[in-house]
């Protein structure tokens, strides 16, 4: 089997879906963090993959750009949950609702 | 072997670069500044990034003279692209900016004012703002996106207090969530067209005469969902209000007008040529949006124990309200886009810095927040002068005339109608009322309540002069709005026609 | 002669305004003397104009617009004519005597100055009404007067019932100016001005129903003023006011401006005798309707208005056969026997300390012998004997109606006469005549002042002679400007029975009453129990029936309009609407729980609604643009 | 001076009102007194100024606000709004001078004199945009009155009064955009210049939802049933003076604007809308005066009669003749003296006995004679007895209304009735009978400070009752130049029949003043 634009699309998407379930059942901010990650991991996958197809680089560049992006969002997540945690003890987001309505 | 590139100079035109540079330049020069001398007071931060972002500023509008006399300007492999909506939304992002970095020089200390890496955010912030408004391109406009946003996030939590760190916890990991959406979205759309930058995705879009509509709109559904989140539309709102409340009132009130406009210059250059091609379906889906927005927000601030919740709803509804421009489409009503926001700028300058004004350390005894309604009652028999500012920002928010905010709303209102958006005209007058609503509380409050005996020594305790000024200068533009109206129109109008909007 | 116009038409607003000045001081005499000496400055003014108009001129003055907008334009325009002057008269010899009077019947009364300022304020109204030379200043005159009677009715205004009646009097009376509001409207729409000449001029080109509208409608404004049926029921009440009041106001002069109003719109009535003979039926059911009120009734007040409805009828009979200038003597012989006979009967009630059941009283002629003797002339004027005034107006009203072949007319006029008689003299006879009844309640009468006494003189006199001497140098001159028709019987012996047997008649009526009535009182409960003397008791019971089906139902429906409908229905549904909105935000607000994973679920939930609205618009896209190919 | 003196008369207390602030508490009474003073002496030198034979616009003032937008300053005045303004102004005037209010009465004032400003304001304003502006700005003022100073139900009273109003107007606010649309359709300009609209003539169709759109904005403001229920809690919650010019002036804004906006600009809908805005009229008419009827409260009485008064001046307006609109605008003048007049009288009581419910009272003719004596007169006025203002307006408005339906006219007319059916209750509830309340039996009359404004009006309501004619006159003329504009306007055959040409040469033609 040959392996296509669409098998790449495909696992793209199931990714981005996982990654998504994960944001939203995850109560743990750490695997909330990771879900993220998988979600923009996702889009890299398809970035990649598109490119190869259009044979174009803007593509790779983008994938290029968003990992940038993602590492650096888990240096400013993982700042914020340290602090958190050393404010609460704990990592767990159900507590987090001190501001509601 | 690789061709040899060759690049001119000149047809980079790194001059582009520039008001950002200034800006980046402006945050590094605080950091070294720090490093030659530790412990300077926060005012010398102050004003340094004032200077910078005067210049910043004065690039901008340097730009403006060029643009009006020789069209838009290219720069750096046409990342970026200064048209009249990237000055236009430039000029507001610097002197918005300009207008809340004093709210820094309260009376009271905050902790996060010694730091001078809150300034260096800051400024990196406006950068990344900067970049996102003065590109079409998608990679740019993520880059931008990111850089304001993780950089928004650090100045939520330096504010170190627990509500502080929840909000930027919340507000971070919905803002990752939404950066997904946005690179997904354009992921699609680079599937289809092959390009990342919005005008070639058009016009690749058009020649093909929307075959793929079908994956057109779910790439859509993507960066609406994306952009929803940055300008708040319901129901990817929900991050607002409780990001208000957690951050201090000068950040929110700066949240709730510079991000803002960003994002809407971002939504003009990616929904306005898919409203115009005929994409019945994201018209239908913005006409909804717009109105759940505006309808949905205003009745939740309705039933607002807090001040900053009820203006973070407020902020929402504004929102939604402006988001109508982008529907209707119109040379008119993107240029009243512009204006209403400039002037809502004011209005809520003066709005949030009267909550900072009057923010005291700790919660007094039987005071619910930090902005409880009841904190303010009686308070034109305590401070008349105090309460008359505020009322005249909430009746500018409610859009009672003459106020700044009227003359935004009318004109608004006004593209609708000559849009052909009847309903939707009279949709937003009558959210309006609504709204005035949640307004006159607070003017009840004030006005026609008792004060609180024992309260009264400790509001506008963080007044300082420079505090005092930024007020000032709010209700001058808050009243005199109608003076400044005709020419920022005119000058609006301008802009926004000759980029083509 | 301008200048007398105006001095008899303001003299009494200086009075007026005189008295007014010390209304709230205690008493002085001083203002009664002003007010009196004012009112006989405007009647010497009225003699004067009389005298011109007699020589066979008129004056007429415009003195000031008005209203003026568009077209429409209305000045204070004054016209002294035949038939205004003959009112000024009479207005001004009953209201002088009347203030004269009253400075004694009032003598001891706290709003003295007051009920002058009041008195004399409805005579400038009075002057007005029948000075006006258009409607619409007629109307101000109409309304006047009714302001004055109604601040007069209730003059004592620490009596319930005073109120009341005030009340009621100005609101029935409202009513029926409504109608006249509307034929005022009706006049100008067709004609284009409501002065007399012009309107007068123009009425006939109109079409018949217009003018038919106009005349009805004039009417209904008339039956008002003029306590016709049904809005008769508020001048019976009106006895609540001070007896000089009800001579003035209730006898002798406002309650007259309905039968002014016709004789002066008659050539709109010429035109329409359908109308006319509607108006004379009418007039003669009041009269009978009224006396037979007159008959049982225990109020000697009420007895005496019931007996004023009963000749207001007459006039109307009159009026509305085309006899206006008939209708108009009588209005004047009316007016000098009936303000006579109310005077009389201030005199007794002031001497029985307000008692007003004259089967309390009775032998009042010992101690009251000129009251007695005036009040005596007065009924028999109002009789109609021989020679005295009421023999001269009324028995011609007989004739009238007699000539027209309105047989039946003629006959309850009649009958109506003989009515008239015996109550007029029942009473005389229960007050003056037999036991002294009061006795035993402790009041020992006295007369009154000898100058209201003296004032009360030019009235007997007038009672007496109105009709003998005036009778033909009057004709002469309100035919110049009323229809002049002679009504006479043309068979003299028809003529002769005619008139010998209404005398016979009315004078046996007389001589039952004092039968029944002179000696001793006996009360028949057979009678009194018996369905007719309780309905005519109960005033046919139509003041209850108001109560019920007007006063009440409009009262428990205001309530509801109140209550139910404002508050319940009207307010609620604006609360309503803003509350539904409110309650929306209380319920749903919580949708913001404050937990990120909700906040997050929301924007996945958001994203997935856009996608399958995406992919269902895509779909039902295809398939049309499938089918389209 | 006399080119901006409609300008200074507009500005001026708002400057005052400025200045206030500095001025001691102490003295702020007096301040507002001459303040009101000299605007009332200004606009009375504007009616010397006025030329009561023209019947166009005077005083014509100009300046470009948002010239891009079509938004110009642009004030003047007809005879129409002339007296409305003296009105306002002789109303603030007296409402100061009459003022028992001792609670932060240097605030009361302040809000007073911009309260002025909006109203002559409103009725100056001939751009629409700049009308709007004063519109709305005054229910600030009022609201600050009445929610600050009413009584304990003021917050909702206060509330409620601004948030229908404001609903309201910002429909008639989209109407005004569209109308300002229409105008840029049909010549290529924005403009909000009520004149040139004027040379505007719209479809029928347009004509009956514009119609609609201002119709929401001015009925709830006037208040038409069924949107008058704001009225009652704003007049039983608000203090004395917050009922006077509520009543006096606010109210007539909404008549006015009728006059100003809807006949002239939509004739052939106002023709279309005669009868169901007659129905309503009289509804409000005979309706409201049973509920007036029905009332405990003597100042809620008079609430509700504002509102049966406001049906006949409607029912006036739509007669769409010169009789019936110079009558309803005449009858807006009298109405705001003798409804303002009664509302001064029932506050002289109520800051005797702190309470308004008419079963307290009774028997007050004999304790305090002057008062029943002033009462009693504004009574009889507010009845609509001939030789006082009140019938003059009245009378021409019925009488305007008659020639388009007898039959409505007939029914209206019963305003006559049920006017005095409530009015001579309440007066007999408080008045007569005897007095039975020990606290009543020691009042004291009305004072010289009480006097002093209502005598005025007391002579102001038989004066104008007697001879109309200064301000009949000019406000006729000026109503037979908007007639004479519908008619040249109008399209309908119907309309064309109901309006009536006046063919009268010497009207100037509004449509060619805009030039």
């Amino acid at each position: 089997m040959e392996i296509t634009l669409a098998h790449y699309l495909v696992l793209s998407g199931v990714l981005f879906a996982i990654g998504l379930i994960g944001v939203m059942r995850r109560k743990n901010l750490l695997m909330l963090f990771f879900a993220t990650e998988i979600l923009l991991n996702a889009t890299n996958i398809g970035f990649a993959a598109i490119a190869h197809f259009h044979n174009d680089l803007t593509g790779q560049m983008f994938a290029f750009f968003i990992i940038a992006i993602a590492a650096s969002e888990v240096a400013v997540g993982l700042g914020l949950l340290i602090v958190w945690y050393k404010r609460t003890g704990k990592i767990d987001l159900d507590i987090m609702t001190s501001m509601r309505g | 072997m690789l061709e040899p590139i060759n690049v001119s100079l000149a047809s980079l035109n790194i001059a582009t670069l520039a008001p950002m540079l200034i800006a980046i330049v402006g945050a590094l020069s605080i950091l070294c500044i720090d490093m030659l001398k530790e412990g300077l007071h926060k005012s010398l931060y102050v004003m340094v990034s004032l200077l910078f972002l005067l210049l910043d500023l004065g690039v901008v509008i340097d730009f403006g003279n060029t643009f009006l006399k020789n069209g838009p300007v290219l720069g750096m492999f046409d990342m970026i692209l200064m048209d009249g909506l990237a000055i236009m939304g430039q000029i507001i992002i610097v002197a918005g900016s300009m207008l809340f970095i004093p709210l820094a020089l309260t009376s009271k200390r905050f902790h996060e004012y010694n730091y001078p890496e809150y300034f260096a955010l800051f400024l990196f912030m406006i950068a990344g703002f900067q970049f996102m408004v003065a590109t079409d391109n998608l990679i740019m406009i993520f880059v931008g996106l990111e850089t304001a946003s993780l950089a928004l996030y650090a100045l939520i939590a330096l504010h170190n207090r627990s509500k502080s760190f929840e909000a930027a916890v919340k507000y971070f990991t919905m803002g990752a969530l939404a950066a997904g959406f946005f690179a997904f979205g354009s992921m699609i759309l680079y599937a289809i067209t092959g390009a990342i930058e919005i005008n070639q995705i058009a016009s690749v879009l058009a020649a093909d005469r929307y075959a793929d509509i079908g994956y057109v709109l779910v790439a859509v559904s993507f960066l609406l969902a994306a952009f929803g989140f940055k300008l708040s539309m319901v129901p990817f709102h929900t991050w607002t209000p409780d990001v208000y409340e957690g951050s201090t009132a000068a950040l929110a009130g700066y949240m709730s007008i510079v991000p803002k406009i960003a994002g809407f210059i971002v939504a003009m250059r990616l929904f306005e040529f898919l409203v115009h091609s005929g994409v019945v379906w994201l018209q239908v889906i913005l006409y909804v949006a717009v109105v759940v927005t505006m309808t949905a927000s205003n009745i939740w601030a309705m039933v607002q124990t807090d001040v900053k919740r009820m203006l973070a709803y407020s902020s929402i509804s504004h929102a939604g309200f402006v988001m109508a421009a982008i529907l209707i489409g119109t040379t008119q009503s993107n240029t009243a886009l512009f204006l209403y926001w400039a002037l809502f700028g004011f209005t809520n300058l003066g709005a949030f810095t009267m909550l900072w004004v009057s923010r005291q350390k700790n919660l007094l005894p039987g005071q619910s927040s930090d902005h409880a309604f009841e904190k303010f009652s009686g308070l034109i028999k305590t401070m008349p002068m105090a309460a008359i500012m505020m009322g005249l920002f909430m009746l500018s928010l409610a859009g009672i005339p003459p106020f700044g905010l009227f003359w935004g709303k009318i004109y608004v209102i006004a593209s609708a109608v000559s849009g052909g958006y009847t309903v939707l005209a009279l949709i937003m007058a009558l959210n309006s009322a609504l709204a005035a609503y949640y307004y006159l509380k607070l003017i009840v409050y004030m006005f026609m309540k008792e004060p609180i005996v024992g309260y009264e020594k400790h509001y506008l305790t963080n007044a300082s002069l420079s505090l005092k000024t930024i007020v000032g200068i709010a209700a001058i533009g808050t009243i005199f709005a109608v003076v400044a109206v005709n020419p920022l129109l005119n000058v609006i109008t301008l802009f926004v026609y000759n980029s083509g909007y | 002669m301008e200048i007398y116009l105006y001095i008899a038409l303001f003299a009494p607003l200086a009075g007026s305004l005189f008295s007014a000045l010390f209304g709230a001081s205690p008493k002085t005499s001083v203002t009664g003397m002003v007010a009196s000496g004012l009112l006989f400055v405007s009647f010497m003014s009225s003699v004067v104009l009389l005298n011109y108009v007699m020589a066979g001129h008129t004056v007429h003055v415009e003195m000031m617009t008005w209203i003026a907008a568009g077209d429409f334009y209305v000045p204070f325009g004054f016209v002294v004519d035949q038939v205004s002057v003959v009112m000024m008269m009479v207005v001004s010899v009953v209201s002088t005597i009347v203030h004269i009077y009253s400075i004694g019947y009032m003598d001891h009364d706290k709003g003295f100055n007051r009920f002058f300022s009041y008195l004399s304020a409805f005579v400038f109204s009075m002057m007005i009404l029948v000075m006006s030379d258009n409607f619409l200043g007629l109307f101000i005159g109409w309304e006047g007067v009714g302001l004055c009677s109604w601040l007069l009715i209730g003059f004592w205004y620490h009596k319930e019932s005073a109120t009341w009646a005030a009340n009621e009097a100005f609101i029935m009376n409202r009513i029926a100016d409504l109608a006249m509001l509307v034929g005022i409207f009706m006049i100008y729409w067709n004609i284009g001005s409501l002065q007399y000449d012009v309107v007068f001029a123009e009425i006939s080109n109109l079409s018949i129903p217009i003018v038919t509208w106009i005349g009805i409608f004039l009417f209904v404004g008339a039956m008002g003023k003029s306590a016709q049926f049904p809005l008769h029921t508020w001048l019976a009440d009106a006895m609540e006011g001070p007896t000089p009041v009800s001579a003035l106001i209730h006898a002798a002069t406002m309650v007259t401006a309905g039968v002014y109003l016709v004789v002066r719109a008659n050539p709109i009535y010429g035109l329409i005798p359908e109308v006319g003979v509607a108006i004379a039926s009418l007039g003669a059911f009041v009269a009978m309707f009224a006396a037979t009120m007159a008959l049982v009734n225990r109020d000697m007040k009420r007895i005496v208005a019931y007996s004023t409805l009963s000749q207001l009828g007459y006039m109307f009979v009159a009026a509305g056969l085309g006899a206006y200038w008939v209708a108009l003597f009588h209005l004047m012989a009316h007016a000098f026997f009936k303000a006579l006979l109310f005077l009389g009967a201030g005199n007794v009630m002031h001497a029985m300390h307000d008692e007003l059941d004259p089967f309390k009283m009775g032998g009042l002629k010992k101690s009251m012998k000129v009251t007695w003797i005036l009040m005596t002339l007065a009924s028999v004027a109002l009789a109609g004997i021989y020679p005295l005034a009421g023999f001269f107006s009324k028995d011609l009203i007989l004739e009238v109606a007699f000539v027209e072949q309105h047989y039946v007319l003629y006959t309850v006029l009649l009958l109506t006469a003989g009515l008239t008689a015996f109550y007029s003299f029942r009473l005389v006879a229960l007050i003056f005549h037999g036991n002294e009844r009061h006795l035993k309640y402790g009041i020992h009468p006295h007369e009154a002042y000898t100058f209201m006494l003296y004032a009360m003189a030019p009235l007997a006199v007038l009672a007496v002679i109105a009709g003998m001497v005036f009778k033909t140098p009057y004709y002469e001159m309100v035919t110049q400007l009323l229809p002049a028709i002679e009504y006479h019987v043309h068979n003299h012996t028809t003529f002769w029975i005619m008139t010998i047997g209404t005398q016979l008649f009315v004078i046996a009526a007389i001589a039952f009453a004092y039968k029944k009535y002179a000696k001793a009182v006996r009360v028949d409960v057979k009678v009194e129990s018996g369905f007719f003397y309780q309905l005519l008791y109960n005033q046919y019971y139509i003041p209850k029936i108001y109560d019920e089906v007007f006063t009440k139902p409009y009262r428990e429906l205001s309530k509801v309009a109140w209550k139910q409908i404002d508050l319940k229905i009207v307010d609620a549904t604006v609360d309503g609407i803003a509350n539904v909105i409110y309650r929306t935000g209380e319920k749903t607000h919580t949708m913001q729980n404050g937990n990120l994973s909700s906040m997050l679920r929301w924007m996945v939930v958001g994203l997935v609604v856009l996608l399958v609205l995406a992919i269902a618009f895509t779909v039902g896209y295809n398939a049309v643009t499938m089918r389209a190919m | 001076m006399q080119e901006h003196i409609l300008s200074i008369l507009i500005f001026f207390p708002a400057l005052a009102a400025m200045l206030g602030f500095i001025v001691h508490k102490d003295s702020a009474r007096a301040y507002g007194i001459t303040v009101a003073a000299v605007e009332f002496f200004l606009s009375l030198w504007l009616w010397y100024l006025y030329d009561p034979m023209t019947s166009g616009m005077q005083f014509m003032e100009s300046a470009p606000l948002v010239a891009a937008f079509g938004i110009n300053y642009i004030v003047g005045i007809d005879g129409i709004s002339l007296f409305i303004i003296i009105l306002a102004t002789f109303f603030t005037m007296i409402g100061i001078a009459s003022l028992t209010e001792t609670r932060r009465v240097k605030d009361l004032i302040v809000t007073l004199l911009f309260l002025e400003m909006t109203m002559v304001g409103v009725f100056a304003a001939l751009d629409a945009v700049v009308f709007y502006v004063f519109w709305e700005l005054s229910l600030i003022p009022m609201l600050y009155i009445i929610g600050a100073w009413g009584g304990p139900l003021r917050i909702y009273a206060s509330v409620k009064f601004f948030l229908y109003t404001f609903t309201g107007s910002l429909v008639m606010l989209v109407g005004m955009l569209f109308m300002a649309y229409f105008y840029h359709q049909a010549t290529g300009q924005w403009s909000f210049s009520l004149l040139e609209w004027y040379r505007l003539i719209l479809p029928l169709n347009f004509q009956l939802w514009l119609f609609a759109a201002f119709f929401v904005g001015f009925a709830i403001k006037v208040p038409m049933f069924p949107f008058h229920t704001w009225l009652p809690y704003a007049h039983g919650q608000a203090p004395t003076i917050g009922s006077v010019i509520l009543a006096a002036i606010l109210l007539k804004m909404g008549t006015y604007a009728f006059v100003r906006f809807s006949l002239p600009l939509f004739p052939d809908a106002s023709v279309f809308f005669m009868f169901p805005i007659a129905t309503l009229a009289i509804i409000m008419i005979v309706y409201t005066a049973m509920v007036a009827y029905a009332q405990e409260d003597v100042k809620q009485v008079v609430a509700y009669s504002s509102v049966s008064h406001m049906g006949v001046i409607v029912l006036g307006t739509f007669a769409l003749n010169v009789e019936g609109i110079s009558g309803s605008i005449f009858l807006m003048i009298a109405h705001g003296v003798v409804s303002g007049a009664l509302f001064l009288l029932v506050g002289v009581i109520y800051d005797r006995r702190h309470t308004k419910l008419m079963s307290e009272f009774g028997g007050l003719a004999s304790v305090m004679p002057r008062y029943a004596t002033l009462f009693g007169i504004m009574m009889m006025a507010s009845v609509g007895l001939p030789l006082t203002i009140n019938f003059v307006g009245e009378f021409l408005s019925l009488l305007g209304f008659y020639k388009q339906s007898h039959g409505f006219a007939l029914v209206a007319g019963t305003a006559i009735i049920v006017g005095a059916i409530y009015m001579l209750t309440a007066y007999k509830k408080m008045f007569f009978g005897t007095v039975t309340k020990e606290e009543n039996k020691h009042l004291k009359d009305v004072n010289k400070t009480e006097l002093l404004a209502l005598v005025p009006l007391a002579v102001i309501t038989i004066w104008l009752g007697v001879y109309p004619k200064p301000i009949l006159e000019p406000i006729s003329n000026s109503v037979e130049s908007i007639v004479q504009l519908m008619h040249d306007k109008a399209q309908t055959p119907e309309a064309q029949k109901r309006i009536p040409n006046l063919g009268n040469p010497e009207v100037k033609n509004l449509q060619q003043e805009a030039h």
